[in-house]
């Protein structure tokens, strides 16, 4: 991807997004790496699309700057926009802690999901943020994606989603853990008609998500170092789940047990997904 | 499992001591031909009442302990009171047979179909064996294998849910335990056949899911069906399980707050006290409802119910759209 | 199965085939089991259906009799016959061999199928002879299984097989391999119409049968005690495979590995092939 | 992996001695500068005749150490050589992934296909690492996870045959190597896309067959396909493994046999020597051969493909049948 501008968002509106959901840039020039403790050029990093250049670690990307860095230039027009979450439980401190999000990351929910072109194949593609509610899946979360895959039914598209998440949303309640089901669903309809679904598991994808949407591509991809497993970290804590082995519950862990294809460092992965479209799109979704 | 000590849960203990008395009273009479009948029959009206009292404000969290009664029936309990006979299947055909999830042949009313569900185990021994409960992804795989079985052949699918969750080992999440409850999400909203879920004690998150996605959800009275426990609830968000209580109260876990949320489509009462003072009876209010709801999905064609079972799970969810959006900031304007 | 007669033929030919293929059946009053080393009185042994009434070890049997002792009296014709092996590899000693096992056996191969009622459900029936070369599966075997499996298609009628093999026929090389392919091809037709196929693993089965057909029923039952398992004797003491649990390769380890249904003792057998047949089978098969 | 004594055959040493001659006196010309081409062409059109002589007169038992020759070209070399591009996917989704069974998409003369194939590994280290190029149960499940995908966006598959056997340690029994070999010959059967299927070196038993059931089979000069390994057929019917020369010879394990035999398609020649003397032809060879197969294929329906690989295998075995049986009869009487 030897694009100067790696960010491909033209919009003024869309860059602020990018910018906003980006999780924790610091504003400063220098940034540590939480992996191998290198001091790096904040926009060296930038340019190295979030990867620190000594040891590999892939930081966190927040939901527009996925779709940025993956889709064709200026191609992204988000849809099933306008939802927003209610609080069907009266869950305690729901409302502020959406409203504090809804601030910090301009993301009216944790998944952004929307149309573009990759490779100039027409796609839909979704993208969810870690920044927002830890990227839990709540109703409109659930919403958004099956939304999106109706888009792609209609339009015979094939459909990619970066998959992120701590789990389901808490706060909602069992409405939350339906999202699996219905998600799920969604994705059979895709099967049923043979358009094809890429998921693209990053850091961290847990719990309700890893065991809905997230494990049924038909092409599974991961990122390097990525934090994927059924348990959560506290859930996992709570179980007592004992001898983990070292890399337990990373993208590596998941590749030798089967459950990916490929773990792919980021700055293969347009090209890794133009080639895997290309063997799954025979006469759909090519861009005009 | 007889009441003891340790299987009476705290506010069933003054029904419990009214029962002893009650008890002690008949074995004398049995003993010294004393008749009591009287007092007897008062003492159990008055524990009638004293439970109708106590069960009628019963806290979400009373309901999680009675979900989580250790002798309330489990899976095989209902399996035996309901049906005529069954056969057991077992195996993944990949790798084990997981003992925390059962499955087989039924004979309904007559009628032949399929059956899963978790398993709990009744003694320590049996815990163990049966993993408390928690399957693992060959127990997912095995349910779904059998699901498709009756599929193929045409027949209706019960699915029985009591579990605390799925396993998360190293071995569970090693042999992809999302992705086999994910898989059984996905394959179950398709099936051609109808699928009706009963949830009998516990419907612990992903792990009750893996096997709940039905035409008709049914859910006895004092089950419970959460997206976590209420102790984990608790440790996430005020790092204190002791909280548990708190948790269950705000996660809204119980079958009234199912039926509410639209996730479940009817609570199925049962007995003065909960299912493990009558067995007999709940399993008769079940298989009655069972029966209502089989008749009516029978009469559905394969597609009709796929579509009916994929726009349940569709609609489930709520949150607020742009024009409800726009009302709320005109009025907020 | 509470009959006073389980062998169930009354034709004078069959009873004579039935004798003929029990497999080391000795004359003699007496017989030591194998497994308890208990002297068991013959006649006793042939009424409790050849399993020892003290250990419960289920000795082989014949391929008529494990029909007669499953179907309804006096139902079984036999299909498929006038099938002879031939020399294809004009492999040494073959065709005596063959000639040796026809004459001891009565059996024209290693396997007999045809059409039969169960519980007054008409069904396809097959069984499999260890005597004959060991139930090795050549050409004609294969051929024989398709050939049922047709008969199913053709009258949409249920399948029975009792699977017992030592494995491949050796001595008709890459065609005995081919039959795996073939018999399973035959399986997935029947699948793809929905018609049920159970299949009944009895002592041995082994190494190419078990690693097609045997393998690929709707519901699959296994005797106590039965070898079952992929590599045969002699291949996996060749490959010098280490570590077996005790009951490796035993009916039980198969169940523990979720490899069969069920372990179903030799006299509750035909009751739960009724259950069995009657959950599969709607519409289809009932005999009139 | 250069020739050295321990990778060259028997019968291969008059030719390696030659062709170390002919190093010699090329090496001599550049570091004395003495014209030598004279001599040198004369011994190369000696090895030719020799290597022509000698590859004229194998016997099947030959042709097993060529199909085993430590410098035969593997599927993943094939792969190379073959597809513009390749990437590899990997896993069952199940339990692992199997590194003795690779598969992933290629563009094979601009078009998209799936590839599945064992691999064997080259050094010790690696061969270690494929396990010998036995595939386990979830090698076999990967391939078919592979083939349905291919199915499923409608794209050919090309599968590579090279394998003694599929692995039958405790762990391939204990999670169903048998099942997985019968899944895929029963999956097989019926996929609506073109499979070819190329046998590169050893066609070891169900192992090959597992991944082997093609519109189109064909099989490389000197590999091998066979029921059983010559040494375990010795060891049974001779009690013997020293004669699996002989018992090589009666199994007709070559692939001339094999296509007399109506098992396989076609045979793809080799260069003089083998493959390993030269892959670049053999991958030319064989790619013409795939392609030629494949656009064959490629117009007919799924139902067509899969109507036409039943009929195949169906068709497979020999046998008397009742009116030849009666001729023979008739001749004897
Ligand atoms: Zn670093
Ligand atoms: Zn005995």
């Amino acid at each position: 991807m030897a694009r100067d501008d790696w960010f491909g968002l033209k919009s003024g509106k869309a860059r602020k997004l990018a910018r906003k959901s980006a999780d924790a840039v610091p504003d400063g020039l220098w940034i540590k790496c939480p992996k191998c403790g290198e001091i790096l050029f904040n926009k060296e990093l930038e340019k190295n699309l979030r990867v620190c250049n000594k040891c590999g670690y892939h930081y966190k990307l927040g939901a527009m700057q996925r779709i940025a860095m993956t889709v064709d230039e200026d191609t992204f027009e988000e849809i099933a926009t306008g939802l927003r979450p209610g609080n069907p439980l009266d869950f305690p401190d729901y409302e502020d802690k959406l409203e504090k999000d809804r601030k910090t990351t301009g993301l009216e929910e944790a998944i952004v999901v929307g149309t573009a072109a990759i490779g100039g194949r027409r796609v839909v593609i979704g993208a969810a943020d870690f920044t927002f509610r830890g990227g839990s899946m709540g109703s409109v979360y659930g919403e958004k994606i099956v939304q999106a895959v109706e888009k792609a039914l209609d339009e015979r598209l094939p459909v990619v989603l970066f998959c992120c998440s701590g789990g389901a949303r808490m706060q909602e309640g069992i409405l939350s853990l339906m999202q699996m089901a219905k998600t799920s669903a969604a994705i059979a309809r895709m099967s049923a008609e043979k358009l094809p679904y890429i998921s693209v598991l990053v850091d961290p994808c847990t719990a309700g998500v890893h065991a809905s949407f997230a494990s049924l591509g038909d092409v599974m991809i991961a990122e390097p170092g990525a934090l994927i497993g059924f348990a959560g970290a506290r859930v996992a804590q709570q179980a007592g789940v004992i001898n983990r082995p070292p890399n337990f519950q990373q993208a590596e862990f998941q590749l030798d047990n089967g459950m990916v294809d490929m773990v792919t460092p980021r700055k293969e992965l347009r090209q890794t997904l133009i080639k895997i479209l290309q063997f799954c799109c025979e006469d759909i979704g090519n861009a005009a | 499992m007889p009441p003891s000590a340790s299987n009476i849960l705290d506010f069933e203990k003054p029904i419990a001591e009214l029962e002893a008395e009650i008890e002690d009273i008949k074995r004398l009479t049995a003993e010294q031909g004393v008749d009591r009948s009287e007092e007897i029959a008062i003492l159990e009206q008055h524990r009638d009442r004293l439970m109708e009292q106590i069960f009628s404000r019963l806290t979400p969290w009373d309901k999680t302990l009675l979900a989580r009664h250790p002798r309330r029936p489990y899976t095989l309990d209902y399996v035996r009171l309901l049906f005529d006979d069954y056969t057991e299947l077992h195996g993944d055909r990949l790798f084990t047979d997981d003992k925390a999830m059962i499955g087989g042949l039924g004979t309904f009313d007559g009628r032949q179909v399929m059956f899963v569900g978790q398993q709990k185990g009744r003694d320590l021994k049996e815990r163990q064996f049966r993993n408390f409960g928690s399957a693992k992804p060959e127990g997912y795989r095995k349910a779904l294998r059998l699901m498709k079985l009756a599929e193929k052949f045409g027949r209706p699918i019960i699915a029985f849910v009591d579990t605390p969750a799925a396993d998360c080992s190293v071995g569970a999440e090693s042999r992809g335990i999302s992705e086999a409850i994910a898989r059984n999400l996905m394959e179950m909203s398709a099936l051609k056949v109808p699928i009706i879920i009963a949830i009998l004690g516990e419907g612990g998150s992903g792990g009750a899911l893996g096997i709940g996605v039905g035409n008709s959800v049914l859910m006895l009275e004092y089950a419970i069906y959460s997206v976590i426990p209420p102790e984990g609830c608790a440790a996430i968000l005020w790092r204190d399980p002791a909280k548990a209580p708190e948790a269950a109260a705000a996660l809204r876990i119980t079958a009234e707050d199912a039926l509410r949320l639209g996730v479940i489509d009817e609570v199925v009462p049962e007995p003065l006290g909960g299912a493990h003072r009558n067995p007999d009876l709940t399993a008769r209010t079940l298989k009655t409802a069972i029966l209502r709801n089989l008749d009516e999905l029978c009469s559905m064609t394969g597609d009709e119910l796929a579509a009916q079972r994929y726009q349940k799970f569709r609609a489930m969810g709520q949150f607020l759209t742009m024009p409800e959006l726009a009302e709320i900031d005109a009025a907020a304007g």
